[in-house]
């Protein structure tokens, strides 16, 4: 905390443009919960066609929350060519700075902005957050695999995309897609 | 704005008797004990009081006593000891779960011409005892084994590992740092053959330690030099910091029983509300081995240090993982040896209570805890706002 | 009874201000410097700035400091260093005169593996720069030599020394314990690779030290464990005494000019009044290149502890050889390489003053130790009462 | 000082019967300055056949002094016979104990007594205080050379004798010895 600066502090304490933008423009997820730190970040143009409003969701420490919100606060009111210009070392100087091991945060933010905008421009939107390391696996992945084969265990799914046949450290996770995905398909079945 | 200090297993207050113990040496009393006139020679018996005091806290005798400059002394001291003079030997056995101070020197010798087995513990952080006695080889020059746990508080059978290890003639060290003072202990027929302790973490100050050798274990000193510590320690001696220790192991030895009911009362309704009041938390370790006053409870899909740090906001101080690996992306070597799955290892916090805790700040802890936890799920996109988790999203 | 402490080579009062930087980390400040809450967090710019000043005096950058707790730490830190980086040499280049910390070490390591070149003294204790340049090899992988000795105050022309070693790339340590804060020094323009120094010969507390080490040297840490001072020297932080010992380092600055214009007086008449009122007494050491605080004197025909003993009576501390070395029947090691005969050698006594002696103290111990000396000769086999040696009676 | 007895600390403070006899009954030297304590014991029987006096001179640490002024005390009144019957430990038990590293000091009292009975009963006063430690040569053996040979340097005594011829410590104590003789010798002449 002592080494962080007045203003990553506040940006932690008190984030700005938390939350997820419904049909967003452009969105992206990078990292994984593996890493240790994630950010699922969302844009939506104004009739102007500059970026009218972003959003994010993060999990991971102070300096990768100030860094998402620093990112959101930045990116309103660019077109989306001015945001594409915004470096990592651009979001590290609108917080005065990071400490050099936590800079990390904000490459992250500029990955996601990047992704997003690949998004916007028609790329899938990336929420290939990886859910199993070992294997490589991201959510998404997981998400079809489990409804498309009806899976009910983590066993299953490990059988059809890998994900879980190492540590192990990701089986949580697996069992919480599958609940997420059956409880969908309840509503809609 | 006041503290509330839940971080008694990274370091402890100093008790105020304990400064009032090394007050005179810091003072008018600054003479060297192995001087030839009694203004420093007078103080040479304060060093041998103190020396009983630590003596007959962990249950030995005081010439089995060597004071050193810290707990991370005290390992190197006791690991490199039994390497030296057992020079034919090549083999180390330790634990996954070991304290830097031992892991890192077991990690340098691996690279450095010894072999070491890390035993590995199960998910509740104790001991695989079959893969102990599997480990052990007529190649085997150490045995050295936490007593209890850093970050988990775990308490390992460390006793009845000593004993499979002296049948088989191979000598023992235990990193004792976390349980003396905490539990009651008795050296001389624990069946080790050495035993690290710090006195910061028992409301000494930083920079004092002591490592026992039982009487009789061959020994190689560390530091080099003068004829200090019955020549088993060079360097004069930090006479303050060890009249402070002694004041300190009297009184944690006074307060034993404290430790062992009010404190443990505390420990455990910190965790029973927690988990009453906020989903998805779960506490690492063995519950029922476990030192008295350290708690360490997973806080799903929210990373530590923010948790951390927003608690600093209302003055509680605790850790994620030990002190020395806060601030490191990677979890724990702790939370990972235990398999603790990555999305709550990231998020688990070690509360260690002292003496000197009270009930109030228990609750206090529960309630901000309460909100800090909601605040950052709700910003988590592993969280939905309808309190599940979303994960895979 | 008032103390005349004249044993400043062996340690030193704690200074008042140095006491008051520590205070608040002995007391409500005592949180670990590596924690993540700010509890803790707030001390580590206390280390730091502590750094600065102890770089300060000696002539370095911040980063170039590694604190440690003690001389002998630092001394020994130094030279497994240098040999760990360089396997391969197995020479090592000391001085007959050095305080065991090397010493010991050094005799230690030439019984395991090691050659030791032990470079002679003259009369004066002066370095023999003829020997120590022949003693260089392409197998030596340190020179370890002490920039002032503890016992004479003889200052060594170590930048000299560490010019020819580093021609020939050889890395270079002194123990400049005793040397720093008497007199200046810049650590960056002596060419020495690694020095070390100790908080309690400078008024701070006896328990803290540093090891400088140059930018780009090669290290190898010797405490192994956590990740304090950038990875050099593990163990929790002992924050008080680092805190006092920076601030001992600023004083220590401030005061050179008394330390070698007043303090050297009273030094020198100290010899003076002793020389002109006891017969048969002798300086020991170069008394062209010495210490400003130090005065090692032979009273011939006596022997050193009772002379100790009857000053005690009076309340003088004063040493015979170094503290370490009291209480043995043989002559210090240093007395020895200097060649001084077991008649002057048994009888030296080294007065040590700190910024803290006063005129009326010399006055006083002169006198009294006339009237000693008269009273051990007469007791001598060796001494007739007409106040002539009796040599071999 | 601090683990002297109070005994030893007064014996050492007060020495009793500090000096020389005039013609003792029984006299002699044990230790060297080399060593670090050297001992000179005479003493003089009265008239009924017991030690009426006895007095030291001693080079040494304070247990030197305080073992000899103790074993000065301890040998009044007795017989030589009774006197012979004192241990070292006699000597240290007398002062309340002695350290450990400073028992050496109570055997050289014993040693001086018993050399110094031997002497009463015949044989040659032991005043064989080695001087030269390197070649084991005494202060009597140089004191005769010198006498005997007329010899004023030091380098002459050691191609007398050899002492002196090693590490040199006895420089000192050789020329004093030179010094004496001559001197004494010019009285006489
Ligand atoms: C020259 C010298 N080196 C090293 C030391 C050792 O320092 P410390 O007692 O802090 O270990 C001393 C003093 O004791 C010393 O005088
Ligand atoms: C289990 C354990 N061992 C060793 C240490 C090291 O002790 P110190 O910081 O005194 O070097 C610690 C604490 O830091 C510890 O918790
Ligand atoms: S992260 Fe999925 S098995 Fe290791
Ligand atoms: S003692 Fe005489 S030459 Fe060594």
């Amino acid at each position: 905390m002592w080494d962080y600066t007045d203003k990553v502090r506040d940006h932690f304490l008190h984030p700005r443009n938390v939350g997820d933008l419904e049909n967003p423009d452009g969105m992206a997820e990078v990292g994984s919960m593996a890493c240790g730190d994630a950010l699922r970040f969302t844009f939506k143009l104004d009739e102007t066609g500059r970026i009218g409003d972003a959003r994010f969701k993060t999990f991971g420490c102070a300096s990768a929350i100030a860094s998402a919100s620093a990112l959101t606060e930045m990116v309103k009111g660019l077109t989306v060519e001015e945001a594409e210009k915004i470096t990592n070392r651009d979001i590290a100087a609108y917080l005065g700075g990071l400490p050099d091991a936590k800079m990390h945060c904000s490459v992250m933010g500029r990955q996601a902005l990047e992704a997003a905008i690949a998004n916007y421009r028609g790329a899938p939107a990336e929420t290939a957050a990886l859910v199993c390391e070992c294997f490589n696996v991201t959510g998404r992945e997981i998400e079809q695999a489990v409804s498309e084969n009806n899976l009910t265990t983590v066993e299953e799914v490990t059988n059809f995309t890998k994900a879980g046949g190492g540590c192990g450290t990701c089986h949580e996770i697996i069992r919480g897609i599958i609940d997420r995905v059956r409880s969908e398909n309840e509503v809609t079945e | 704005m006041n503290v509330v200090y839940l971080d008694n297993n990274a370091t402890t207050r100093i008790a105020p008797e304990v400064l009032d113990a090394m007050m005179p040496y810091l003072t008018g009393d600054y003479g060297n004990p192995s001087s030839m006139h009694s203004f420093g020679g007078r103080v040479a018996p304060v060093v041998e009081e103190a020396r009983g005091h630590a003596a007959r806290l962990i249950g030995a005798s005081p010439d089995e006593i060597i004071f050193t400059s810290c707990g991370t002394e005290s390992d190197n001291t006791a690991i490199r000891s039994a390497l030296a003079v057992n020079p034919d030997k090549r083999h180390i056995v330790t634990s996954r779960v070991e304290h830097p101070a031992v892991r890192e020197l077991c990690l340098f010798l691996a690279r450095n011409d010894y072999r070491v087995t890390e035993v590995p513990v199960d998910s509740k952080g104790r001991l695989d005892m079959d893969a102990y006695r599997e480990s052990l080889t007529d190649d085997t020059a150490l045995v050295t084994l936490m007593w209890a746990n850093n970050e988990t508080g775990v308490i390992f059978p460390v006793e009845e590992a000593a004993g499979i290890a002296r049948e088989r003639g191979i000598p023992v060290h235990t990193d004792a740092v976390q349980a003396v003072g905490k539990v009651p202990m008795d050296a001389d027929s624990s069946g080790v053959d050495m035993l690290s302790l710090s006195g910061h973490k028992l409301h000494a100050p930083k920079g004092i330690g002591v490592l026992y050798v039982r009487k009789g274990t061959r020994f190689a000193p560390f530091l080099i030099g003068g004829h200090q510590e019955s020549e088993r320690r060079a360097g004069t001696e930090n006479v303050p910091y060890i009249a402070g220790l002694g004041k300190a192991c009297e009184l944690a030895l006074e307060h034993l029983p404290d430790m062992n009911g009010r404190v443990r009362r505390l420990r455990d309704k910190l965790e029973q509300e927690i988990t009453a009041r906020i989903p998805h938390v779960k506490i690492n370790g063995d519950t029922e081995n476990r030192l008295p006053n350290t708690a360490n409870i997973s806080f799903e899909y929210v990373e530590g240090e923010s948790i951390l740090l927003m608690m600093n906001e209302y003055g509680i101080c605790a850790s994620s993982g030990s002190a020395c690996t806060s601030g490191s992306l990677q979890p724990s070597h702790v939370m990972l040896a235990m398999g603790v799955p990555f999305t709550m290892a990231h998020g688990s916090i070690r509360f260690s209570l002292s003496i000197y805790s009270e009930e109030a700040e228990i609750d206090f802890v529960v309630d901000k805890l309460v909100d800090i936890i909601t605040t950052l799920r709700a910003m988590s996109p592993f969280w939905n706002n309808d309190s599940r988790p979303a994960a895979g999203r």
